[in-house]
C-alpha cells in the first residue's frame, strides 16, 4: 500500500459523520492482545468472547446499518510489537475494545490521547482514570480491595490492631490494590503487612513464613493465579490457614487442577466487578451457554465475561454514536461519556460520565467451586462500601 | 526463630531446584561451550510429558518416559543443529539455541494453553513440620536428588572416559579427534544428559508448593544462571554452593523485605545478583571456580 | 599390499575452494620402518599428515583426488576417530596438548581411542613416564603450564599411549633441547623396531635422514625428490637446503652467502 | 632457483588468490551501501506509518547493535547487560529533556534541557555509567562477565520501578519530543508540514534524524574497527597476554570497549524512547539484551554491516511476520472457534525457524552470505576455546567459555 | 657488518631473579646482563626456565625476588604494557598471533608508537589517517625485510607454521624495540630457512643496533650469531660466557648438549643427567 491510503480524516456519508475504521458497510474495531505470550490464555478468552458478541450483533443486522469487524493484532506482550501494531491499525479502527498488558497500555497512553481513540484496557488500575479516551470497565483494583477488606473483616472477624498480609505484584496492579487495601485498613484499624513479589516469583515459601511470623489474620493477594494457588496451598499446610482474598486476575479455573484445589475452595475469595461465570444470573448463564456452544474447547474464565461485557458496552456506545450521527473518534468518545446508567446485565450498572471516577463502586465476592462453570460461584452479591467514596483516587489528585 | 529457620530451610530447598536446572546448563556448557537457551523449553517439555502421561502410566513410568523424550529431543537438537556446525564458533550455536527455544516453547505453550498441569508426583501437598518449621516433601526430595545428581555428574566428568573425552573435545577438537575421541557421540551424550536432567528438574519445579506446570514455568531457567556462575562452573561443590546461596539470598530478602524496605521494595529478585556481583568482584571466577592460569 | 602399510597415491588436497596444497603426491610407508618427509615452510607436510589422519575437514580442507589406503582399506572420508581405531595416530603440529587438563589426564586422553583399554595401557603408561620422567613429576600440573619442550614430550607421550600401528609425527623435535632430540630419535628407532610404522615430518633433516630408510622431499605441494635416505642425503639439493650445505655438527660456521640481503633501515618517525 | 623461503612465500598468496582478491562475489561494497542509503532516503515518501515505525525501530536497534558488536564481537566480551544501557540512555534523555512537575499523584523531576543537548548528555552519561562498571568489565571475562552484566538488567529494572520521581515508576514517562529551534520532530511545529505533497509528520521527521545518526554511528564504528583501537580490542580478545606485550593495557581496553558500547547503547535507547513516545521499564528486560546478541551474531560478528543487517533482521522480521501471518495457510484467525495455530504463533514459529536456518546455512552471519562466504566462522583449524595460532577469517567472536 | 649500537639502547640487567610456581623453583636467583647492541643467547634444557625468564623480562610473570632493569628504568613491578612502552619487544615460543591479516598483526605491533585514541579514530581525523599511512609503510618495509611482503595481506590463519613464526618476529620488530626477545625463532624451519633467519637476526642487530636476547635450541645458530651465552638448568645459571667457552664447559655438555652430536644417541647413554633432572625439583620443594 502506498502513502496516504489511510483515511484518517473524518468524512460524511449517509447523514452520519464517520471517521477512521468506519465505512458505509463496516465498523472496524481493534484489539491489541496477547495470544502467544504470557497472557495468551486471557487474550484468547477475550478475543473469543468479543468475537461472539460481534457475530451475534452482525446476525441482528449490525450497528448503524454496518457490520462490526475486529482487527486483532497479537503482540505477545512485547511492547515494541504492540506499538508497531498500534501504528499499523490505528488509522483503520473506530476504537479498541481490548488492549491487554499494562506495559502496553502505559506505552500507548500518550498516543491514544493524541489520536483520541476510545480504548478499553483489560487492566484496572485507577491510574488510568482521568483520561476521556481510556475507559476502565467496572471497578478499579483499589476499590475492589476496599470492598474486599470489608468482606474479610467479617469473614476473618478482624479486630482493630489485627494484621492483614498483602502479597502484591510490583507494578500498577499490585500498587493500586495496595493503596486501596491501606485505605481500608486505616478505616478498620488493622495493619497491612506488605509482601511485594514479581510476576516470575512462583515460590512464596519465604513470604508465607514472614506472614505467619507476623501473625496475620487474613491475606490479600494481588498477583497471578499460580501465586494465589501457591500461597493458599502451602499456607494451608504450613500453619497459615486464614482467609485469602484476591482480585479477578488472581484466579483462573485451571488452578483448581492443582494440589491446592481443596485449600482454595476453603480459604479463597475473589473480589470482582463482574459476577462469576457460574453465577445464577440469566445473562451470564446465556453467555456461558453461547460461549460453550461456539467454543467447545474454550475455558470459561473471567476473561469471557469481562471481554464480552466490554464489547457489549462498546456496541452500546456505537449505537449511541450512531443515534447522534457521529461515528468519528471524537463522536464515539462523546457518546461513551454520555452513558450514565449502562446495564449490560452482566454485572452492576455503570456510569461513564465522570472520567475521574470508576464506572462503578460495586464488587461481587466470588468463591472457588470446582464444580461450577468457570470454577467460581457468587459468595456475596455486588455491594458497595460507603467509605470507598471517601477514598482519594490516585489519578484524581 | 522458626521464621528464620523456615526461611533458611526453604531457601536451601529452592536453591536445590536451581541447582538441578543449573546443572543442565553446566553439562552442555562443558561439552559444547554453549549457553543453552533452549534449556527453558526442555524443562517445559519434560514437565509437559510427565503431566500428560502420569494419569495413564503412573508417575514413575511417566517420568522415565519424559526423561527419554527430553533426552531424545535434546539429542535431536544436537544432531540436527549443533553437530553440523561443529566447526563454527560457540556464539553462533548459542544464538541458534535461542531459535530452537522459540520453536519448542511456542509449540509447548500452544499446547499447554491456559492449563496449570499437575505432574502427579508422589509427594503431592505433603509437608514436613519440624517444630513449626515447614518444608514441602517434594523440596526435601529435591535436595536429595540434586546432591546425588550433581555429585554423580561431576564424578563422571572427572573420572570416566566419557568425561575426559568431553573435556578434551571442549578444549581442542582437533587434538581430541586425533586421540580417537568421537566428537559427535561425546557431545550427543552430553546433550541427552542435559535433556534428561531437564525432565527431572521440571518435576521439582512444578511440584508443591508450586501450583503446577504452566506456560511460563520454563522462564525460571534463567534464574538458575547466577546460581551456576556464583559457585564457579567447574566444581560440584561450587555448583551446589552457588545455587544454595542464591536460593537463600532470595528467600531471606523476600522474607525480611519489610525490614529492608529502605532499599526499595522487593529486593528479593535483585539480591542474588547483587551478591553475585560482589562475589565476582572478589573472585572473578566464582567462589570455587578454579583460577584462570595461562602461560605463553 | 603389505599389512600395516600406508599407500598414498596421486593425492590432491584443497583448502576452502581454491587453495591447492598438495598436487599428485604419492608416497608409501611400509608396515614397519620409518619414512621421512622434508620440505620448506608451506610445502604441504602438515597437510599430508592431516589428510592421512582425517582431520583436514577441521581445517576446511578436503581431498580432491587420489587415494589413501592403510592396511588395505581406504582411509579417505573416514572420520578421525575411526582412523585412530585403525591404529593410525598423529602427533599434531604445534603440540596441541589439552592445556586445561592435567598431565596425567592428557596421557589418559591418549587411550581414549584404543579398543582394549586395560592391560597394555599400564605398560604403555610406565614406558612413557620412563621416557620422560619430567611428566611423572608434573602429573597433576595443568598441561598448559608446562614449558614448551615439556609440552612436546607430553604430546609425543600422549600419542604413544594410543599404542599406534602407524605413527604420524609432525616435527617431534620442535623446541626440544639437543639431548632430548637425541632421546626422541632413540624412541622412534625403538618403536619402529617393535613393528610400528612411522611417518616422520621433520625439519631436523640430519636426524630424519638418519632414522628413515626412505625419504621424500615436498616442494610447493609436489614430491620433488624421493628415495633411500642415504642417497637423498648425498644429493646437492638436500645437502644445501636441509642439511645446511654440510652435514652439520652443531656450530659449524655459517656458509657465507653471496647474495646481498635486504637491510632494514632505522625508523625515524 | 630462487631461495626456497621466498619462493614458498610467493607461492602462498598465489594459492590464496581467490580468497584475497576482491572478486565479483564481494558485491556488498560501497556501491551497495550507497544504493541502500538512497532507498532509505526516499522511503518515507512511499511507505505507510507501520513501515516507517518498524524501520525506525530497526535503525535505532542498529545503533545499539553496532555498539554491542564493538564489545562482544570485537573485544570478545559477552554482555547480557545491553538492555540496561539502552534503558539508561532512554531514561537519561527523558529526564534531562523533561520538565519537573506533577503527573497524577506523582511528582516527576526533570532537568528541562534543550532536547538536542539532553540527547548528547544522555549519551555521555551512559558512557560514564559504563565506565563505572569497569572494576567488573575490566576484570571479568566470558560467561562470568555475561552473567555479571545480566545483573545490571535486573538491578536496572529495580531502579526503574523504584526511583519513580525520575523514571515515572512502572508507568514510565512520556518522552519530550526532539526538536531544534522551531522544527520539532512531532506532528506539530511547523504545523501541517508537507514535502512533495506528502504530510511530513512525526515519523517522517524522526526518520531522517535517526537515519543520519545511524550513518554517523556506522561510520565511526567502522573507523574505530579499522584503526588502532579496533586492532587493540581484537588483540585483547585473541590473547590478552600478547596484547599486553604489544603495549595494549587489557583491562583498560576492555573497560574502554564497555564505555564505547554503552554510549552507542545510550544513543539507541534515547532514539527508541523518541520513537515510542513513552518509556516503560518492562521493555528493557533480559529479552531485549538477548535480542541484541542475536542481532550481532545473525548479522555477522565483528562487522558493522553485520550489526546493521542483524538489527534489521531481528527487529523487523517478527513484525513483518505478525503482519502477514494471517495470510499463511493453516493459520486460524483469532476468535474463530476452530483450534489451530494462530497468526501470532505462526509468526513465532517462522521467526524461530528463520534464526535457525540463517545460522545453519550462514554460520558466519548474514553478511557472510551477502559476501558470498557462507562459511564464515573460524577459518582456522580446531574451533572453539582455542587461542594459539588457530585463527579465523571473520573478525569477531565472543568469548563465552572461560578458556584462554 | 657495520652499524653501531643505536645511541639510546640501554643495558638490560637481571639481578638475582627468583620465580616460584607452587613449590617449583622455576628461576633461582638468576642474573645476567645484556650489553647494549649485543646478541645474548639463553640456552638450557627443556624446562630450565628460559621462557620464564622472558616472561619476567616482559612483565608477564612477576619475580618473587630480584630485579630487572632496563637502563634507568626498573621493570620489576611494571605491567607488560608499560614495559612494552619502554621499548622491549618479544616473540612467543608458542605462536600467539591475533586474527586478521599479516598487516593487521604488524600494525598491532605499532600500537605503542602510535597515538590515535578512540575519539580521533572514530572521527578519522586527518592526523589519524596520516599516522596510519606512515606506519603501514614501515610495517610493509619490515615485512619485506623478513620475506613476508608477498603475504602482507593474507590472513595469518592460512600460513604454515614456519611463516607464522616469522610474522611474530616481524610484529615484534614493528615495535621498533630497543631490546628484542626472541623465543625459539627458528623452530619449525629447515636448514636453509634457519640460515636465512639467523642472517636476518644478525642484520637486525647490525642495522638497528639494538640488543637481542635469544632463546634457541639450535646450537649451530647460537654459536654463529650470539655474542654472549647464558646457560640455565633447573632455574639456575650454570654457565655463561662466549659461545666457544660455554660450548666447552663440561657442566653444559652434561646438562644440555649431551655427549654426542644432536643426531646421535647421547641422551641414551647418559642416565646420570636424567637422575639429576628428576631430583632437583624435590630439592627445591
Ligand atoms: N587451513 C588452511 N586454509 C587454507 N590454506 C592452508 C590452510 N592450512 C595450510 N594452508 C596452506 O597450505 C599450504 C601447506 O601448508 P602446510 O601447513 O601443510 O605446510 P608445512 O609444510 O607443514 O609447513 P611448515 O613447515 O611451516 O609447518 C600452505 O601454503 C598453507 O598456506
Ligand atoms: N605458570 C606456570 N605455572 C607452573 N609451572 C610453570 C609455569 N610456567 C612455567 N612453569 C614451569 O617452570 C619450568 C620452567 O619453564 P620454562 O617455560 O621457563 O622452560 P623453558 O626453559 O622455556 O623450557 P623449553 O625449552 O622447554 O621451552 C617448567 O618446568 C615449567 O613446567
Ligand atoms: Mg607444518
Ligand atoms: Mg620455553
Amino acid at each position: 500500500s502506498t502513502k496516504g491510503d489511510d483515511d484518517r480524516k473524518d468524512k460524511q456519508s449517509g447523514g452520519v459523520k464517520s471517521g477512521p475504521g468506519v465505512t458505509d458497510t463496516t465498523i472496524t474495531l481493534g484489539a491489541l492482545t496477547d495470544l502467544s505470550g504470557p497472557y495468551a490464555p486471557l487474550g484468547k478468552s477475550i478475543v473469543n468472547a468479543q468475537q461472539l458478541y460481534v457475530d451475534e450483533i452482525n446476525a441482528q443486522g449490525g450497528i448503524c446499518g454496518r457490520k462490526l469487524a475486529i482487527t486483532v493484532r497479537d503482540h505477545g506482550y512485547d511492547v515494541q510489537k504492540a506499538v508497531a501494531a498500534y501504528t499499523e491499525i490505528k488509522g483503520g479502527v473506530a476504537g479498541f475494545p481490548q488492549v491487554i498488558g499494562s506495559a502496553v497500555v502505559t506505552a500507548l497512553q500518550d498516543s491514544l490521547k493524541q489520536d483520541r481513540i476510545l480504548t478499553f484496557p483489560q487492566a484496572w488500575p485507577a491510574t488510568l482514570l482521568n483520561r476521556p479516551e481510556i475507559q476502565i470497565v467496572g471497578t478499579t483494583y483499589d476499590i475492589d480491595m476496599i470492598n474486599g477488606m470489608d468482606f474479610l473483616a467479617q469473614a476473618a472477624q478482624l479486630k482493630s490492631g489485627d494484621k492483614v498480609g498483602h502479597v502484591y505484584f510490583e507494578g500498577e496492579y499490585g500498587e493500586n490494590a495496595l493503596a486501596g487495601a491501606k485505605f481500608a485498613a486505616g478505616k478498620l484499624g488493622v495493619q497491612i503487612v506488605e509482601q511485594k513479589i514479581k510476576a516470575t516469583d512462583t515460590d512464596l515459601t519465604a513470604q508465607i513464613a514472614a506472614l505467619r511470623g507476623a501473625g496475620v489474620k487474613a491475606i490479600l493477594i494481588s498477583a497471578g493465579p499460580t501465586q494465589t494457588a501457591t500461597l493458599v496451598g502451602f499456607g494451608a499446610v504450613a500453619g497459615l490457614r486464614v482467609p485469602v482474598l484476591t482480585s479477578a486476575p488472581g484466579f483462573h479455573p485451571q488452578v483448581m487442577a492443582s494440589a491446592a484445589a481443596g485449600a482454595l475452595e476453603q480459604l479463597l475469595y475473589v473480589v470482582s466487578a463482574a459476577p462469576a461465570m457460574g453465577a445464577d444470573i440469566p445473562a451470564v448463564k446465556k453467555l456461558a451457554a453461547d460461549y460453550k456452544a461456539k467454543y467447545p474447547d474454550g475455558t470459561l474464565d473471567q476473561g469471557v465475561i469481562s471481554g464480552y461485557n466490554a464489547m457489549k458496552i462498546f456496541g452500546e456506545d456505537l449505537k449511541a454514536a450512531c443515534a447522534a450521527k457521529d461515528l468519528s473518534h471524537a463522536g464515539i468518545i462523546a457518546a461513551h461519556r454520555q452513558q450514565k446508567q449502562m446495564d449490560t446485565g452482566l454485572g452492576t450498572p455503570e456510569d461513564f460520565s465522570d472520567v475521574t471516577k470508576p464506572a462503578t463502586y460495586k464488587s461481587y465476592i466470588l468463591k472457588p467451586s470446582k464444580a461450577a462453570p468457570g470454577s467460581l460461584v457468587v459468595a456475596k452479591d455486588a455491594y458497595e462500601v460507603p467509605a470507598a467514596r471517601e477514598y482519594k483516587l490516585p489519578a484524581a489528585g | 526463630m522458626t521464621k528464620l529457620a523456615e526461611i533458611v530451610l526453604n531457601g536451601f530447598a529452592l536453591g536445590s531446584v536451581y541447582a538441578l536446572i543449573a546443572l543442565g546448563f553446566v553439562v552442555i556448557f562443558k561439552a559444547s561451550g554453549v549457553i543453552n537457551f533452549a534449556h527453558a523449553s526442555l524443562l517445559l517439555l519434560g514437565g509437559f510429558t510427565v503431566a500428560k502421561l502420569h494419569d495413564d502410566l503412573g508417575f514413575t513410568l511417566a517420568l522415565l518416559v519424559a526423561v527419554g523424550v527430553t533426552a531424545a529431543v535434546a539429542g535431536l537438537v544436537e544432531m540436527v543443529f549443533i553437530r553440523g556446525l561443529g566447526r563454527t564458533e560457540v556464539h553462533t550455536l548459542t544464538i541458534l539455541t535461542i531459535g530452537v527455544d522459540i520453536l519448542l516453547t511456542t509449540e509447548l505453550t500452544r499446547r499447554i494453553g491456559s492449563d496449570v498441569l499437575s505432574l502427579g508426583d508422589p509427594w503431592q501437598a505433603g509437608v514436613r513440620d519440624w517444630g513449626g518449621v515447614h518444608v514441602a516433601d517434594a523440596r526435601i526430595a529435591c535436595i536429595v536428588v540434586a546432591v546425588l545428581l550433581i555429585g554423580t555428574f561431576f564424578a563422571a566428568f572427572r573420572f570416566t572416559a566419557w568425561g575426559l573425552s568431553m573435556r578434551a573435545a571442549a578444549e581442542d577438537r582437533e587434538a581430541a579427534a586425533l586421540m580417537g575421541v568421537r566428537l559427535g557421540r561425546v557431545q550427543l551424550i552430553a546433550w541427552c544428559v542435559a535433556g534428561a536432567l531437564a525432565a527431572v528438574a521440571a518435576v521439582f519445579l512444578a511440584a508443591f508448593p508450586s501450583a503446577g506446570l504452566d506456560r511460563s514455568t520454563g522462564q525460571i531457567a534463567l534464574a538458575a544462571f547466577p546460581a551456576a556462575i556464583l559457585g564457579g562452573m567447574d566444581s560440584a561443590a561450587g555448583a551446589l554452593l552457588g545455587s544454595l546461596l542464591v536460593g537463600l539470598t532470595s528467600a531471606l530478602t523476600a522474607g525480611y523485605q519489610s525490614d529492608l524496605s529502605w532499599l526499595g521494595a522487593n529486593l528479593g529478585d535483585v539480591a542474588p545478583y547483587v551478591v553475585m556481583l560482589l562475589v565476582l568482584i572478589w573472585r572473578p571466577t566464582g567462589l570455587l571456580g578454579s583460577k584462570e592460569r595461562v602461560r605463553v | 599390499m603389505e599389512p600395516g602399510a600406508l599407500l598414498v597415491e596421486d593425492l590432491e588436497v584443497v583448502y576452502g575452494r581454491s587453495v591447492r596444497a598438495l598436487r599428485g603426491v604419492s608416497l608409501d610407508v611400509p608396515g614397519n620402518g620409518v619414512v621421512a618427509v622434508l620440505g620448506a615452510n608451506g610445502a604441504g607436510k602438515s597437510t599430508l599428515l592431516r589428510a592421512v589422519s582425517g582431520t583436514l575437514s577441521l581445517h576446511r580442507g578436503s581431498i580432491a583426488g587420489g587415494s589413501i589406503r592403510y592396511d588395505g582399506a581406504r582411509l579417505g572420508g573416514r572420520d578421525p576417530a575411526a582412523i585412530v581405531r585403525a591404529g593410525v595416530v598423529q602427533v599434531p603440529e604445534g603440540r596441541r596438548v589439552f592445556a586445561h587438563l592435567t598431565v596425567a589426564e592428557n596421557l589418559r586422553a591418549g587411550t581414549l581411542g584404543r579398543r582394549g583399554r586395560t592391560a597394555r595401557t599400564r605398560a604403555e603408561h610406565d614406558r612413557v613416564l620412563d621416557l620422560f620422567p619430567i611428566l611423572a613429576e608434573r602429573r597433576e600440573q595443568r598441561a598448559g603450564l608446562l614449558s614448551g619442550g615439556e609440552q612436546q614430550m607430553l604430546a609425543i607421550g600422549r600419542a604413544l599411549m594410543a599404542a599406534p600401528r602407524l605413527l604420524l609425527l609432525d616435527e617431534p623435535s620442535l623446541g626440544l633441547a639437543p639431548r632430548m632430540v637425541g632421546r626422541i630419535a632413540g624412541v622412534i628407532r625403538e618403536i619402529a623396531a617393535r613393528g610400528t610404522a612411522v611417518l616422520l615430518v621433520e625439519q631436523n633433516a640430519a636426524i630424519a635422514l638418519d632414522l628413515a630408510e626412505k625419504a621424500y622431499v615436498l616442494d610447493v605441494g609436489e614430491v620433488r625428490l624421493a628415495g633411500a635416505s642415504a642417497d637423498l642425503a648425498r644429493t646437492d639439493e638436500v645437502r644445501r637446503l636441509y642439511l645446511g650445505e654440510a652435514v652439520e655438527p652443531e656450530g659449524a660456521p655459517a656458509p657465507v652467502r653471496t647474495a646481498p640481503r635486504r637491510v632494514l633501515g632505522r625508523w625515524t618517525g | 632457483m630462487s631461495a626456497p623461503v621466498s619462493r614458498a612465500a610467493e607461492s602462498i598468496p598465489a594459492r590464496h588468490a581467490a580468497a584475497v582478491r576482491p572478486g565479483p562475489r564481494r558485491w556488498f561494497g560501497p556501491g551497495a551501501v550507497v544504493v541502500v542509503v538512497g532507498v532509505l532516503l526516499v522511503l518515507p515518501f512511499y511507505v505507510t506509518a507501520f513501515w516507517l515505525q518498524t524501520g525506525l525501530f530497526a535503525m535505532a536497534a542498529a545503533i545499539g547493535a553496532i555498539g554491542l558488536n564493538l564489545l562482544s564481537g570485537t573485544t570478545g566480551q559477552l554482555s547480557l547487560g545491553h538492555a540496561f544501557f539502552l534503558a539508561f540512555g532512554a531514561y537519561g534523555y527523558v529526564w534531562l529533556a523533561g520538565d519537573s512537575g506533577r503527573v497524577g499523584v506523582r511528582h516527576l523531576s526533570g532537568a528541562g534541557l534543550p532536547p538536542l543537548l539532553a540527547l548528547v548528555l544522555a549519551v555521555l552519561l551512559t558512557g560514564v555509567v559504563g565506565g563505572l562498571f569497569s572494576p567488573i568489565s575490566g576484570r571479568l571475562r566470558g560467561m562470568y562477565l555475561g552473567v555479571a552484566t545480566l545483573a545490571l538488567v535486573f538491578i536496572g529494572h529495580h531502579v526503574m520501578l523504584n526511583a519513580a520521581s525520575v523514571t515515572g515508576g512502572f508507568n514510565g514517562r512520556s518522552v519530550p519530543s526532539m526538536g531544534v529551534g522551531d522544527l520539532t520532530l512531532t506532528d506539530g511545529r511547523p504545523d501541517g508540514l508537507e514535502v512533495l505533497g506528502i504530510p511530513f509528520g512525526r515519523l517522517e521527521r524522526l526518520w531522517y534524524f535517526v537515519l543520519i545518526l545511524v550513518l554517523v554511528a556506522a561510520l565511526t564504528a567502522r573507523n574505530l574497527l579499522r584503526g588502532r583501537p579496533g586492532r587493540a580490542l581484537g588483540a585483547v580478545r585473541d590473547s590478552e597476554i600478547a596484547a599486553a606485550v604489544m603495549g595494549v593495557a587489557p583491562a583498560r581496553y576492555r573497560s574502554a570497549a564497555f564505555v564505547v558500547s554503552s554510549m552507542y547503547a545510550g544513543l539507541a535507547g534515547a532514539l527508541i524512547a523518541l520513537i515510542f513516545n513513552r518509556v516503560v521499564p518492562d521493555y528493557f528486560g533480559l529479552a531485549l539484551s538477548i535480542d541484541y546478541l542475536a542481532m550481532i551474531v545473525i548479522g555477522g560478528l565483528g562487522s558493522v554491516t553485520g550489526a546493521v543487517v542483524g538489527a534489521a533482521f531481528v527487529t523487523m522480521l517478527p513484525q513483518v511476520l505478525s503482519k502477514y501471518a494471517d495470510a499463511l495457510p493453516l493459520v486460524v484467525a483469532p476468535g474463530s472457534p476452530e483450534s489451530g495455530v494462530g497468526p501470532g504463533e505462526a509468526a513465532r514459529y517462522l521467526y524461530g525457524a528463520a534464526i535457525v536456518l540463517v545460522l545453519l546455512f550462514a554460520p558466519g552471519g548474514l553478511v557472510g552470505l551477502l559476501r558470498g562466504r557462507p562459511g564464515g566462522g573460524l577459518g582456522g583449524p580446531g574451533g572453539r576455546g582455542e587461542g594459539l595460532g588457530r585463527l579465523g577469517r571473520t573478525q569477531g567472536s565472543i568469548r563465552i567459555g572461560s578458556k584462554e | 657488518m657495520s652499524g653501531a649500537t643505536a645511541p639510546d639502547v640501554p643495558e638490560l640487567t637481571l639481578r638475582a631473579v627468583t620465580v616460584r610456581f607452587a613449590g617449583l623453583l622455576a628461576l633461582d636467583a638468576v642474573g645476567f646482563t645484556v650489553a647494549p647492541g649485543t646478541i645474548h643467547a639463553v640456552i638450557g634444557p627443556n624446562g630450565a626456565g628460559k621462557s620464564t625468564c622472558f616472561n619476567v623480562l616482559s612483565g608477564v610473570y612477576r619475580a618473587e625476588r630480584g630485579s630487572v632493569r632496563l637502563g634507568a628504568h626498573d621493570l620489576t613491578r611494571l605491567p607488560p604494557h608499560r614495559i612494552a612502552g619502554l621499548g622491549l619487544a618479544r616473540t612467543f615460543q608458542n605462536i600467539v598471533l591475533t586474527r586478521g591479516t599479516v598487516a593487521d598483526n604488524l600494525m598491532l605491533g605499532r600500537h605503542v608508537l602510535t597515538r590515535s585514541g578512540f575519539a580521533a579514530t572514530a572521527l578519522r581525523l586527518p592526523r589519524v589517517v596520516r599516522e596510519q599511512r606512515r606506519h603501514r609503510e614501515r610495517a610493509r618495509e619490515i615485512a619485506e625485510f623478513l620475506h613476508l611482503g608477498a603475504v602482507f595481506d593474507t590472513s595469518v590463519a592460512l600460513l604454515p607454521y614456519g611463516m607464522r613464526k616469522r610474522v611474530e618476529m616481524a610484529r615484534a620488530l614493528c615495535m621498533e624495540p630497543r631490546v628484542l626477545l626472541l623465543d625459539e625463532p627458528v623452530a619449525g624451519m629447515n636448514a636453509e630457512e634457519r640460515a636465512e633467519t639467523a642472517e636476518a637476526i644478525a642484520s637486525i642487530r647490525a642495522s638497528l643496533g639494538i640488543s637481542i636476547v635469544l632463546v634457541e635450541h639450535d646450537m649451530g645458530l647460537v654459536m654463529r650469531i650470539a655474542d654472549a651465552v647464558t646457560v640455565l638448568d633447573f632455574g639456575r645459571r650454570i654457565a655463561s660466557g662466549t659461545p666457544a667457552e660455554v660450548r666447552r664447559d663440561p657442566a653444559v655438555i652434561r646438562a644440555y648438549l649431551g655427549a654426542g652430536d644432536e643426531g646421535g644417541e647421547g641422551g641414551e647413554h647418559d642416565p646420570g643427567g636424567d637422575d639429576g633432572r628428576s631430583e632437583s625439583p624435590e630439592e627445591s620443594r
